[in-house]
């Protein structure tokens, strides 16, 4: 198969709090042929915090990393993180509007050359590596755990916009789930916020959040939550103990990235998948897998 | 030719901002002008004499009117120079008012204008020839196309004033969307009680010939004389002979076909008879799950019938007929609401439509008038409605009200607690729109008779939470997010123009808008007519519209009807196109091109020559422009007519 | 010449059952052919194809409507015979169609005005085609002539050497050249600015004297005695002699065969001023070919493109206002 | 003769209208009862449809010295004669392409669709279309037409 | 509660935010799909729907004094399904940055606060530093001891470097904060001085 490849935007959480989405994300993407090349030098693209100040000085982060990118002559970029995705979308979208481009360049003085675009690595897996190529690639089946995957309210919305998937009932990791062999169970609040950054500025709205979809993800009998943006990761997983005190409840739901699971389906060493940077222990999960089958055949 | 020019003030409408003497001045000097003068109102009483006396006095044979538009009141001098003695094609207007008046303020530019078009018009008379219009015979029958309350309202209206009736009906039975509602508001009285003796009463009426199951094919022909195709579909049951007994019903061993008169929240046999009240009562075998069509094997039906109607070779048959005017009334249908995908798009059972819900307050429907919830066959106590789904909603494409849906809710809501007295039903609207007689009290009744919970908010999002449906919504008028855990919500969903109306419009030659409905020929003063002569619009395909305003408008229709079929001869408009056959080679590109068929090939002494069928011809003039040689020309608005009105503005 | 002895021979068989046979036979001098209709055996002893064979046979189909003819046509008439055939000008029946594939013809003005320092025409005395060459000989001499620098313009672009359709054909189908039509001839025109064309127009429509031979030559002009040139009712044109009502009159003959015209050139062949009228319809050929995807006198079957129309248009934009 | 010719002052150009009875006629109408100011330089024709127009009117007033020409009939599938505007739409899509060859600008003809209710419209297109007209200037015309000298004396 | 002045709204702020936001105000209907959808709803002093309709009225003071503007987390579930296809987020953002101009949302605002010290680690390292982030949040806000229970558990899985990742171009990015201030500050000084006339309608 062709490799395909990319001018990658890892993010700045990738070398902190979601380290092992960085590492796993990259294991996923070698062993799926998608060739990915670090846009040198890169910045942080403002996230959240730089479009609530600014959309033209928010736009002008992004445009830095475009013009790095233009280095490597590769006009994709794509980026695990659907907060870098969703801020660099939108900088490229509000470019196109008359006028705005010019405010960009006065701020970055380096005007781009090329037309550029981003999208998001699950984006490519689903769309351009297909559920059906990935089922190719299993070799351990991650049959008898239940999941919910929850997608976060980035990486779809406004669909007019966005341009993946559906923006009310997204099925993406849905269908690559299902693909490396996890049972997905219906999950309605599959796009509703969990708070994000909102949680370092006062963690109750997190956990008045996200505590919502624990109890909904735990009623529905989950083993586990599959997430594909590190804020939500966080706010799932890091501060579940802070939603548990808020509700007075006691959850204890691992919290994954998609490809973490999919590197333990393809079989690729636990080492780079980094599962020990979990905070909710996910072993007591991890040792049912296969357990159903078997249970079957006995 | 002795023309004379009226240049008409119209009060200070023209003469505002027109130099209307010096048009007048200007129009005297203009070739064969014998007499311009300017007049205050050309279309009043004395300011029609004045035309009818200028014409005798100073011996016209052809006058200019320039005042408003043509579209307004050029009958109305037609008639006017027709009394003073003249042919009543002797005339034109010139448009000083809508195209002239009331777009500019300059006056100077103005006057320039207006003599301008004064003089295009004295061009243009000058070619004009006396034309005769011709009686042509009509057919007095009357086509009613669709069998909901409208058309059926048409229809026994017709067939009351002693026209012949053919009502066409897509469906097995008549009755439309009425026939599936279980009470009407404002009145709660039962829908079937009303329209069923109406539908009894078509059936009966020897006037009427009903085509139910059956759709139209083709038209053509005009005003009085149109000829349509009906295609009658195979309904693998010979009419004739079924008596409408049902045991085909009862024994027919697949009893999982689509119920659409149940609107899917029942099923039924493969044969059926749609519902107890049907007209005609016959039944008819959905040929997409029938077994014995589908593999062949069962026959159960046959076997069963005791008259032997069934038969499964049964082939679509096309029926022509004559008739002379034709009535619309396709009604509508409701807009598909899965694009709403925060509702969950169809995956949630128990979230439903108002029909469906009619179906379930429905004592002939699938649970016998218990609301019983799709999922569990529970009984719902907490029912929340959400208006406008598919009305009044720019994302989607549907930015306009669809005027019943409150009423509706309204009247579900009273009907739910009818049914469940301990139940409490929400209403999420956006504003009540209750502007008929009785309406607005009948809402009223419902919060505060009935309890009904009315929020003025649209709903986000419905989640579903174990058995139950989380229905997020807003109460703006408390400044607040709501949340209620729902056990059935039914979304009152707009409607839209009929599936496949502007294809059946397409086919009668009218307009329609970019929705679908049916144009009007005037907002306000031809609500029931088209543009097309002979073609008269009512009830919802026209425009949505409840129960009253739909039969209100199938009466309208049917009396539009009545009129014009009135006399055994209608008087054509001989502004149609003649052929010269001195010129005509026979070439056919006229034929080929009439929209009509109004022109046919004729042999004169071994020679190919056009013929135009007068009555046929409706003036397009598209032949006109086609001829190469110009040997057919449209009358009143030949080659040369044109020719002198464009050499008359640019001649250099 | 194997091929014309063939068409001799065709003629010969299809002479019976029909009216007469038309093609082409000696011209008032050796340079030119002429149109040739044969009734009798006799007649096609003088029958000649080749580069001499001119004129567009086509042309007088439409009169003998009703009675069988035969015509033998190259490529570029055949498709004459076509449109005639589709717009039911003529019937299929009623024509008997006899190809041949042709080498190209002779641009009779290409060669008067290469020879032109040598003597009058009227002085040629014999003219001889072999391998590539054209020998004339005027004047008592003889003067040896490129075919390819005296060949009408059409033929260096013609995609249909051989008839389109046919019920006979002699000898065996000529590959096409292969030449794209890139619609050169307008090249030169489209260089100038708009006020330079009409100008153009102005000085060239001013030469004309109306005489109409263009209409006459066209084999589409199916009014004949008809023409709006000259009636009254309509009266589209004046008789004066005004450049505008010349120019207006060109127009007129373009708009009437757009989408109708294959392209023959006759009209321009045989305007004794040398006006190219044939630009106007080559335009609106070029116009009909990229918005429809068609091209007249191909098969009999398609309808012309403005005696017709699609719902939706897939190649007209509509203009946003 | 156009009275333009008398006091034009150049402020205004000769532009032919031609539009269907039905539709585009009933919005210029509409425009006029919604008093949707518009330049004044446009001269309506009325036609029962734009299948009416023959290219050729466009021609012999472009030949005589019309600025601008713009035919108008009803949107496509609207059309009351059900097909006329759809023949119109070709013919004069095609006409179109012949106008720059004669030397004509093209922006000179325009044709659009506009339905009787939509005044709004209407204005916009007369008004645009009136605008790129005059951004144009005064068309040439053919110039030698013999009428022209008689009626050059009968105007001095 | 004042009542609304009409007539004496500010006129040049609805302008400003449809310029601002490409977005026309004067579409919304009041239907409250946004107010419905919203996650943050319960955190603010007046519903999306009402902001729009502040808006609407030219209540520029209202608007951007509220903490609405502020707790908007931009999750654009308002914006995926408005009926009048307003981007409602947009329009919340952008009022978000006229009322930082306008200096409203103070010292105590910890959503101004975060976003403040989110960037000001950006400017001096090109990268997001989330325990230096952290750490200035935490101080300014003056929260010292919010998620102190998380540090432990998250410095143990080593997912909070101590230091910083800085990249080379670090100047360049603190160029184009600078030339952002500065734009910032002109803009502030051409507005104080041309604010002369009377101030919009609303107390």
């Amino acid at each position: 198969m062709a490799e395909k490849t990319f001018a990658y935007y890892p993010g700045c959480s990738g070398a902190g709090t979601s380290i092992e989405y960085d590492k796993s994300n990259r294991a996923v993407c070698e062993e799926l042929g998608i060739k990915l090349v670090d846009i040198p030098d890169w910045n942080c693209c403002g996230s959240t915090p730089a479009h609530q100040v600014d959309h033209v000085l928010s736009a002008a982060l992004g445009a830095r990393n475009f013009a790095q990118a233009e280095q490597l002559g590769l006009d994709t970029i794509i980026t695990p993180c659907p907060a870098c995705l969703k801020n660099q979308h939108n900088a490229l979208e509000h470019m196109e509007e008359p006028g705005f481009a010019e405010r960009v360049n006065e701020l970055t003085r380096r005007p781009l050359t090329r037309k550029h675009s981003i999208k998001s690595v699950l984006q490519v897996i689903l769309e351009d590596i297909t559920p059906e190529e990935v089922a190719k690639h299993v070799k351990t089946p991650l049959s008898g755990i239940k999941i919910v995957p929850y997608y976060g309210c980035l990486m779809n919305r406004p669909g007019k916009s966005m341009k993946f998937d559906d923006d009310e009932n997204p099925m993406a990791l849905d269908r690559l789930m299902a693909a490396i062999g996890c049972e997905v169970l219906d999950f309605p609040l599959k796009q509703d916020c969990c708070g994000g950054a909102a949680g370092v500025a006062d963690n109750k709205v997190t956990s008045r959040l996200s505590g919502r979809h624990l109890q909904v993800a735990n009623h529905l009998g989950a083993d586990a939550m599959v997430v594909a943006c590190p804020l939500c990761q966080m706010n799932m997983d890091m501060r579940q103990a802070q939603a548990n005190a808020y509700y007075g409840t006691s959850i204890k739901l691992p919290v994954f990235y998609y490809t973490q699971l999919m590197g333990l389906a393809f079989g690729i060493d636990k080492s780079r998948l980094a599962l020990n940077k979990l905070i909710v222990d996910p072993a007591p999960v991890l040792a049912k897998i296969g357990k159903s089958a078997e249970e079957a055949q006995a | 030719m002795r023309i004379g020019v009226f240049i008409c003030h119209c009060g200070s409408n023209i003469a505002g901002t027109v130099d209307v003497a010096q048009v007048a001045a200007n129009a005297a000097k203009m070739p064969d002008v014998a007499f311009a003068v300017d007049t205050m109102y050309a279309c009043s009483e004395p300011g029609q004499q004045a035309i009818e006396e200028a014409v005798k006095q100073h011996k016209l044979t052809g006058v200019v009117v320039a005042s408003c538009s043509p579209r307004m009141h050029e009958p109305t001098f037609r008639r006017a120079v027709e009394r003073a003695g003249l042919n009543r094609y002797m005339i034109e207007m010139a448009n000083i008012r809508e195209q002239v008046s009331w777009i500019g303020k300059d006056k100077e530019a103005n006057t320039r204008k207006a003599t301008d078009l004064v003089h295009m018009a004295v061009e243009k008379l000058r070619l004009n020839r006396v034309l005769i219009p011709k009686q042509i015979p009509v057919t007095r029958k009357v086509l009613v196309v669709g069998g909901g309350v409208a058309g059926i309202q048409a229809a026994l209206d017709c067939a009351e004033g002693g026209m012949e009736v053919v009502m066409v009906e897509r469906e097995p039975s008549i009755g439309g969307k009425m026939s599936k509602l279980d009470k009407t508001f404002p009145t709660i009285d039962c829908s079937s009680c009303v329209l069923g003796p109406k539908m009894v009463d078509v059936a009966q009426n020897d006037h009427i010939d009903l085509f139910t199951y059956s759709e139209v094919e083709s038209i053509t022909g005009y005003v009085g004389n149109f000829e349509v195709t009906i295609r009658k579909k195979a309904p693998y049951v010979d009419w004739e002979k079924c008596t409408g007994c049902g045991i085909c019903t009862e024994k027919c061993p697949n009893k999982k076909s689509f119920d659409r008169h149940n609107e899917g929240m029942g099923t039924t046999t493969s044969i059926n008879i749609p519902f107890p009240q049907a007209i005609p009562k016959k039944a008819t075998i959905n040929a997409a799950t029938c077994r014995k069509l589908v593999d062949g094997k069962c026959g159960v039906c046959a076997k069963v019938c005791p008259s032997g109607a069934i038969n499964y070779e049964q082939e679509d048959e096309l029926v022509t007929v004559k008739v002379g005017a034709v009535v619309a009334a396709t009604g509508y249908d409701f807009m598909d609401w899965t694009v709403y995908r925060e509702y969950g798009a169809g995956r949630y059972k128990d979230v439903i439509t108002s029909l469906q819900y009619e179906r379930l307050l429905s004592a002939s429907g699938p649970t016998e008038g218990h609301i019983k919830r799709p999922s569990d066959g529970k009984e719902p106590k907490n029912i929340v409605f959400i208006q406008c789904v598919g009305s009044r909603d720019v994302s989607i494409g549907r930015p306009y009200c669809s005027g019943f849906c409150c009423m509706y809710t309204a009247k579900q809501a009273i009907l739910t607690k009818d049914h469940i007295p301990d139940s409490q039903s929400y209403v999420f609207y956006m504003d009540i729109r209750s502007p008929g007689k009785a309406y607005d009290e009948f809402t009223r009744r419902a919060q505060e008779e009935y309890g009904a919970q009315y929020l003025r908010g649209r709903v986000s999002t419905i989640v579903p939470l174990g058995d139950k449906l989380l229905v997020r919504g807003a109460d703006t008028l408390a400044g607040q997010q709501v949340e209620i855990e729902a056990d059935l919500v039914v979304l009152a969903v707009g409607g839209e123009a009929a599936h496949g109306a502007p294809q059946l419009a397409e086919k009668l030659r009218i307009s329609y808008d970019s929705y679908g409905f049916f144009m009007e020929g005037h907002v306000k003063l031809k609500p029931v007519e088209t543009n097309t002569a002979g073609v008269f619009l009512a009830g919802a395909c026209q425009g949505l519209k409840d129960i009253p305003a739909s039969v209100a408008q199938g009466s309208a229709a049917a009396a539009k009807a009545l009129g014009l079929l009135s006399k055994d001869t209608l008087e054509s408009d001989p502004q149609t196109a003649s052929v010269d056959l001195k010129r005509c080679v026979g070439c056919g590109k006229c034929w080929n091109v009439c929209p009509f068929g109004a022109i046919r090939e004729m042999d004169m002494r071994g020679q190919i020559k056009a013929e135009v069928l007068e009555a046929v011809c409706q003036g397009c003039g598209l032949c006109n422009a086609t001829c190469p040689q110009g040997a057919i020309q449209l009358s009143h608005f030949t080659d040369n007519q044109v020719l002198a009105e464009v050499e008359a503005l640019c001649r250099c | 010449m194997a091929i014309q002895e063939q068409l001799k021979k065709m003629i010969l068989d299809v002479l019976p059952d029909v009216d007469c046979v038309i093609g082409w036979g000696p011209g008032p001098d050796p340079l030119r052919g002429s149109p040739f209709f044969m009734r009798k055996p006799e007649d096609v002893e003088s029958f000649m194809a080749g580069p001499m064979a001119v004129q567009n046979p086509a042309l007088f189909l439409p009169e003998y409507k009703g009675k069988k003819v035969g015509v033998v046509v190259k490529g570029c008439d055949s498709r004459s015979v076509v449109q005639l055939i589709s717009e039911d000008l003529i019937k299929r029946e009623e024509v008997v169609i006899i190809g041949f594939p042709c080498d190209g013809v002779l641009d009779v003005a290409k060669v008067e005005n290469a020879l032109a320092s040598h003597g009058e025409p009227g002085e040629i005395t014999a003219v001889e085609f072999s391998g590539g060459e054209v020998k004339v000989t005027l004047a008592g001499n003889t003067h040896s002539l490129k075919f390819d620098d005296v060949k009408a313009d059409k033929c260096g672009r013609c995609a249909v050497p051989n008839a389109v359709m046919s019920d006979f054909f002699a000898g065996i189908a000529r590959e096409a050249s292969g030449v794209k039509d890139d619609y050169e001839d307008l090249a030169a025109l489209e260089k100038m600015s708009l006020e330079e064309r009409f100008a153009f127009w102005e000085n060239e429509m001013s030469r004309c004297l109306r005489c109409y031979a263009c209409r006459n030559a066209c084999p589409m002009c199916v009014c004949r005695d008809h023409c709006v040139a000259s009636s009254r009712i309509p009266h589209w044109i004046s008789q004066a002699d005004s450049t505008r009502d010349k120019l207006m009159f060109q127009v007129i003959h373009a708009v009437h065969l757009a989408g109708r015209c294959t392209g023959c050139g006759e009209c321009q062949r045989v305007c004794p001023v040398g006006i190219p009228v044939l630009l106007l319809k080559r335009t609106l050929s070029k116009g009909v070919t990229e918005l429809f995807d068609y091209a007249a006198g191909m098969d009999t079957e398609s309808k012309p493109p403005l005696l017709t129309f699609q719902v939706e248009e897939a190649t007209i934009k509509e203009r946003n206002w | 003769m156009s009275v333009l010719n008398e006091s034009n002052n150049g402020k205004e150009l000769r532009i032919v209208g031609f539009l269907c009875n039905w539709c585009s006629y009933g919005g210029a109408d509409t425009a006029g009862v919604g008093r949707f100011t518009q330049p004044t330089d446009l001269r309506i024709v009325r036609l029962p449809c734009s299948g009416r127009v023959n290219p050729l009117f466009i021609v012999k007033a472009l030949l005589n010295g019309a600025d601008g020409v713009l035919v108008s009939g009803c949107h496509p599938r609207d059309c009351h004669y059900a097909e006329g505007n759809f023949y119109a739409r070709r013919r004069l899509e095609v006409f179109k392409r012949l106008l720059p060859t004669l030397g004509i600008d093209p922006r000179r003809f325009e044709y659009t669709w506009v339905s009787a209710s939509e005044g709004q419209r209407w204005q916009k297109v007369v008004s645009e279309f009136t605008q790129q007209v005059h951004a144009l200037g005064p068309a040439k015309f053919v110039a030698d037409a013999p009428e022209f000298d008689v009626l050059k004396v009968c105007a001095e | 509660m004042e009542p609304i002045q009409l007539g004496r709204g500010d006129t040049e702020f609805i302008r400003k935010v449809e310029e601002e936001s490409r977005q026309v105000v004067k579409k919304c209907y009041q239907c409250g799909n946004c107010t419905a959808g919203c996650p943050m709803s319960f955190s603010y002093d007046y519903t999306a729907n009402q902001l729009m309709r502040l808006i609407q009225l030219g209540q520029r003071e209202r608007v951007l004094k509220s903490r609405a503007v502020w707790m908007c987390v931009t999750c654009e579930t308002c914006t995926t399904r408005c009926p009048n296809e307003i981007d409602v987020a947009r329009v919340l953002d952008v009022c978000r940055h006229m009322a930082r101009k306008a200096g409203y949302g103070g010292v105590f605002n910890n959503m101004r606060v975060f976003a403040d010290s989110f960037l000001q680690t950006v400017r001096w390292n090109g990268k997001s530093h989330e325990l230096g982030l952290m750490a200035l949040f935490k101080m300014r806000a003056m929260k010292p001891f919010s998620d102190l229970s998380l540090a432990p558990s998250m410095l143990l899985k080593g997912k909070l470097p101590y230091l910083p990742h800085r990249i080379k171009g670090r100047s360049e990015v603190a160029g184009i904060f600078k030339r952002f201030s500065e734009q910032q500050l002109k803009e502030l000084h051409a507005q104080t001085t041309d604010d002369k006339k009377p101030a919009g309608g609303d107390k």
